[in-house]
């Protein structure tokens, strides 16, 4: 009989632990690279200096994004977000360390991701409006993008299901012997979820290409992450599937980056998957359709708000020299500027989608029951107006 | 009387019935100290404690099987999915465990509970907050199947529900959860499952609804009354059992029959309502029995008002008929 | 040609598709080296080897979440759920993702795919091995459902479903599996999707049935006849799409339908038939359209002969309808 | 990043071991009491005599129940059967752990255990023959039986599904704050159903007195272990849900037992759950519907063969003086006429129950529908006595 706390006996990390860990449990080292303060050791460092640069700019672009969605969610101008403010580091860091011919299977809060992968910000937002100029013909809620000419999935709300999808995907390609890994992204609540279970024992039976990365973000709307598992650490889940597991501070974008990299070779090696947990915290509510003051205290947040991945990459470019008060200053007015004259465009163009495209895609072609409901549709649409207007409403 | 909500109605309910009976319990994500994303749950943490407002992990079918569990060993569990798009995960263990449980043990076990959950669309919730999955559970045969459609109804039917000795999947019509308002008993009162409300008579045209529909219908009868239009309105509130006689003896009136509902068409519980009508009306029958309903695509976010059978549709229909 | 049974029909149509098309692979519990409890991957594991002929472990929604990502990655997977039953811890990944995936993403991704499962009841599997399960799938928008009955319909008809732009449940009759034995042309050849065959002339009645059902239904017409009642049969094949032209042709013409099927009568694929004939020809029908179907409990081990609408109890509602 | 053979660095067992683990894997200890020849330290012996010798007896019913119903199978008087033959320390050794008051949930091989709980055997035969005499009226297929009076729960075939079922069972007495600790069953195959994952991590984290006991039996139908799951042990999968994870020899019935009582005591003092996993071995087929030698040499049964539970606990038995010859003699006769006469008398009962049978118990009181169906079934029975006939069948 072994009760997990032994797990303690051994702790070991490939690339070296800085400081201790920031987040609940102790029993499996957490990896850092930066202090808190920025800081770091010279001989860790992965990533080149104008990369880094691109990443920091895009962790304020991420940030600005998010509030700026968030604000046009409260004036009514948009229907719902959900964001990633606190957890840029994650989402950055792991997605820049894979190659481009890898899939990233998202969740729902890697918007910077699909950014990165190539969605342009335009499509990104009529996405959000679910307009005329939505790929996705405002068929799903915002926040629940696609885009595949940069192998990102498409987004849907039932938690974990993308799990074992990614490991499919990777599978796929390992059958046509191309070299391609997929990355896949999961809060810590999934974990409790079936397909977080299935997908991690397919792969690890199969020794299967891919990297699962879990944001654990303390968070599953009300529930803090004790309430969601026993174990202490997300990491060690790798145990009962007989993979790698490591667990790195998410908020060190260094860190987060040079793990990636190494689970990702580990796995186009061959030598199988990889559970990445990533310690971060969710900084604000759950989506725009939550209130966190119901059931979490503002003090519990405020340690969190001092481990911000984005001031803490800040204090380490400044540190070293590679970002000036003015670089600063003008990349956060890019930011600004790109999404100010985007969200116009943007929202320039028609509200609705064609009726049609609500009855094209259910099939490769339509079957006769979309044919006549179109019919049906555009006949009712006809003759009263009102059938599409949302103030019509029964009671 | 105080004025409710469903809402309101649905958390008084709980909270007498947990007053009352010290077996029911209320578990699932969110629903504990939070009081569920809707708030239905409100406060029955504070009072109850968290041996009986139960926040759960993340698995629906966790949900479900302990759920089971608990029923099995004396408890009334009311357990919640926070959407009913995300029913499915926990499809095996409603299917194959809850529904099954008493017939296949020889009725040496039960286990009655009530899954509790928001269904439908109007909100803009887009694909995955908005659908209307009673045809499963409809034809899985040893669940009931309860959708109130107003506040003294949610009340009254989720306390029938919660002492049925039956499993019920009780669905609560999330776009009306707070625009539906009414006057509602104080303290414990019931209404029996398997029992329809006609709320409008007529003798022209019988129209079928519930849950939110049925506000739509309320809506299209009075405005079909306008040009002249006689319809017979009834909630059916439960769908499974299904009061067949009130169709029956409505239809066999009114000779003519139109079934609202949100779900896509193709096999909804509006096919099962126009079989049951064409075999036992068949003579009196003046007209087919027509369909409004959720088209047989995923459920859309920015075009849902077309997309769902609102008033203007179902008074088309309504006019179809009655002309046919 | 050979006379092949069912599972040979379907073996040699995999066999086939996966040297003609590299990207078909085959996945599930026990398809690899054992070749599936009923046989019908057998060989497949020697021939393709591990990577295209895949043991997986015992999870149904892995199996159908791992064939999604496959799908999206340019694979045509054809998963195997060992019996129809187990689908429902499948049930969220196919009905959330496969159904939508193409939908969601406008289409800018697909998830073709077959799912194949043995299903129906009348080999002593009780409640847990003999479900018919097709009227969930139905009414999920974006899949299509297919049912043989026979080897020669079992062969083209998977060809046809592996090339199918869409995901496609392929429903296997088990209880047919080996009796059904025809003979099935050599080669490659597809049964197009949609097309529902008539089995048998008639002019009174209309008897319509798929799978293990139209076995009993042809044996009931025959024996009708010597009764001088004179039945078109129809083999639907595909339920979803729904051949409704071949329907809709022979009631117009017979003023009658029968429909037959093993799944539990409330909100079975029978009620949508009937909704759709009585919208469709409601001027013709002379008769309410019926349904001989199995009952609304769970499929019984014992009683398995009197729970399956078998030719008697077809016979018995041709006559019905006919003296209607 | 640890990986995790890991593992091996902690070896713990509270019971000791003695002499190497029996399966695969080494990293997690295996706890035995009994050597392979029966012998065992004194002082580790903790069931009674008379209750080891009662257990025994049992042991030898169960391999005869099962070695008869097969060959009832075969003669085509019960439709289908799957048994225990190899696995009966297991079964018995865990169930006898348990208290009176405890539950058990079976998987579809504990026959033994519903025995053990006080089902009788013509109610039990009843079952397998789904005849006028089952208490579930043959509404199940064999091997699916179901006895309230001893807390033994309704089997069916999915698997897993009882997992989180056991996990809801306990829940609910401890609310009541009654002593009661449920104890479920399934096989390594089912390690890999969504439902071991809830069930486990349900109760991991509500500390719910549950025993998980996991027969390891080496194969799911065709699959061996090592495709179900890459983790080298089962017992290691409680680390994934913070909870205490223990291997046993299976086939030792005192270590079985000593392990559950253990688990159990664990439970009930509030310390949460345990992952039991019981190391033994399927040495027939699936069931009566398999062939293994389509995909298991038998070879491989062989080592099996000699690790058989009952001989090592005869021998145990014997060598302590416990058991002669006679006595040995004796209660395998006893069994045989037992069962000979059960069967006798259960096969005698009417083949089928009663038509209205099918159409109850679906809900407390039947709905129209079945009242409505029931009266038609009877008048399609009436009218033709080839509705209920099997040979009438189409094709
Ligand atoms: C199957 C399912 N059940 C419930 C929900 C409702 N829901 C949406 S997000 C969420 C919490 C997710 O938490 P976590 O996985 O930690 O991700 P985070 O939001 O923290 O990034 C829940 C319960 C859902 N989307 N899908
Ligand atoms: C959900 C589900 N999928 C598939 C099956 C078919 N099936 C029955 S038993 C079995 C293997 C179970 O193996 P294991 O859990 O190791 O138990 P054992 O039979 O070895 O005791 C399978 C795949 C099933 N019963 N339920
Ligand atoms: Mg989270
Ligand atoms: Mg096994």
């Amino acid at each position: 009989m072994r009760r997990p706390s032994d797990l303690g006996a051994v702790r070991r990390s490939r690339g070296g632990s800085a400081g201790g860990p920031p987040g609940e449990g102790d029993s499996w080292p957490i990896f850092r690279v930066m202090a808190d303060d920025g800081s770091a050791d010279p001989a860790a460092l992965t990533v080149p200096d104008a990369e880094l640069k691109e990443l920091y700019r895009r962790m304020v672009f991420s940030r600005q994004l998010d509030e700026r969605m968030i604000a046009l969610q409260r004036q009514g101008r948009i229907g719902f977000y959900i964001g990633a403010i606190g957890e840029e580091a994650t989402v950055l860091g792991t997605a820049a360390a894979m190659e481009p011919a890898d899939w990233i299977f998202p969740c729902y809060r890697e918007h910077a991701a699909a950014l990165l992968r190539g969605m342009p910000l335009p499509v990104f937002l009529a996405q959000m409006l679910g307009n005329a100029g939505d790929l996705q013909f405002g068929r799903q809620m915002p926040c629940h993008e696609a885009w595949a000419p940069g192998r990102f999935t498409s987004i849907s709300a039932p938690i974990g299901t993308q799990i074992p999808q990614a490991v499919g995907a990777a599978w796929a390609s390992r059958i046509r012997k191309e070299p391609m890994v997929s990355l896949v992204y999961f809060g810590e609540g999934a974990t409790s979820s079936s397909d977080f279970h299935t997908g991690l024992n397919f792969a690890g039976v199969n020794k299967i290409p891919t990297v699962f990365v879990c944001r654990n973000n303390g968070w599953a709307i009300s529930l803090p992450r004790e309430k969601q598992t026993a174990s202490e650490t997300i990491a060690q889940k790798a145990v009962a599937y007989g993979i790698a597991g490591e667990r790195v501070d998410g908020n060190d974008l260094l860190a987060v980056h040079a793990a990636t990299r190494r689970a990702r070779a580990r796995a186009a090696a061959g030598e199988g998957p990889t559970l990445l947990e990533c310690v971060t915290y969710r900084l604000e509510g759950h989506s725009t359709s939550d209130d966190p003051k119901a059931y979490r205290p503002s003090e519990a947040v405020e340690p969190w708000r001092k481990k911000d991945p984005i001031p803490r990459l800040r204090a380490h470019l400044a540190g070293r020299g590679l970002l000036s008060d003015e670089e600063e200053a003008a990349l956060q007015a890019a930011a600004k500027e790109e999404l100010q004259k985007a969200i116009r465009d943007v929202e320039a163009l028609a509200a609705k989608p064609a009726l049609e495209s609500m009855f094209e895609g259910v099939y490769a072609d339509m079957l006769w029951q979309q044919r006549e409901q179109l019919e049906e549709a555009r006949a009712a649409v006809a003759a009263d107006p009102r059938v599409g207007d949302p103030r019509h409403h029964g009671s | 009387m105080p004025t409710f909500n469903i809402i309101q109605a649905v958390n008084d309910a709980l909270r007498l019935e947990m007053r009352r009976d010290p077996s029911v319990v209320v578990l699932g994500e969110d629903v504990g100290r939070f009081g569920g994303v809707f708030r239905a749950t409100s406060g029955l943490f504070e009072e109850f404690g968290p041996d009986r407002a139960i926040d759960t992990p993340l698995a629906e079918s966790g949900i479900i099987g302990a759920a089971l569990g608990m029923a099995l060993n004396g408890l009334r569990p009311v357990p919640e999915i926070q959407f009913a798009d995300f029913i499915f995960p926990a499809m095996d263990q409603i299917v194959s465990e809850v529904a099954k449980y008493r017939y296949r043990s020889g009725g040496q076990y039960a286990c009655p509970m009530v899954i509790r959950t928001p269904y439908g669309g109007g909100i803009r919730g887009g694909s995955y907050h908005s659908q209307s999955p009673e045809t499963h559970f409809i034809h899985t045969a040893g669940l009931k199947v309860v959708v109130p459609a107003t506040p003294e109804d949610a009340k009254g039917l989720l306390l029938a529900a919660i002492r049925d000795p039956d499993p019920v999947l009780f669905l609560e019509p999330k776009r009306v959860y707070r625009a539906a308002k009414g006057e509602v008993p104080e303290g414990e009162y019931t209404v029996p499952l398997g029992q329809a409300r006609v709320t409008r008579a007529g003798h022209q045209v019988t129209l079928i609804a519930w849950g939110a529909m049925w506000h739509e219908a309320d809506l299209a009868a009075r405005e079909a009354e306008a040009e002249g239009i006689d319809a017979e309105v009834l909630d059916l509130r439960t769908l499974q059992p299904l009061d067949v006689d009130a169709v029956v003896r409505s239809v066999t009136k009114t000779g003519r029959a139109v079934v609202v509902h949100e779900a896509p068409r193709t096999c909804g519980f509006g096919a099962e309502l126009a079989a049951l009508i064409q075999e036992r009306c068949f003579l009196q029958l003046e007209a087919p029995v027509a369909r409004v309903t959720g088209f047989d695509t995923p459920f859309p976010y920015t075009l849902e008002n077309e997309y769902l059978p609102r008033a203007p549709r179902i008074l088309r229909a309504l006019r179809q008929t009655v002309a046919y």
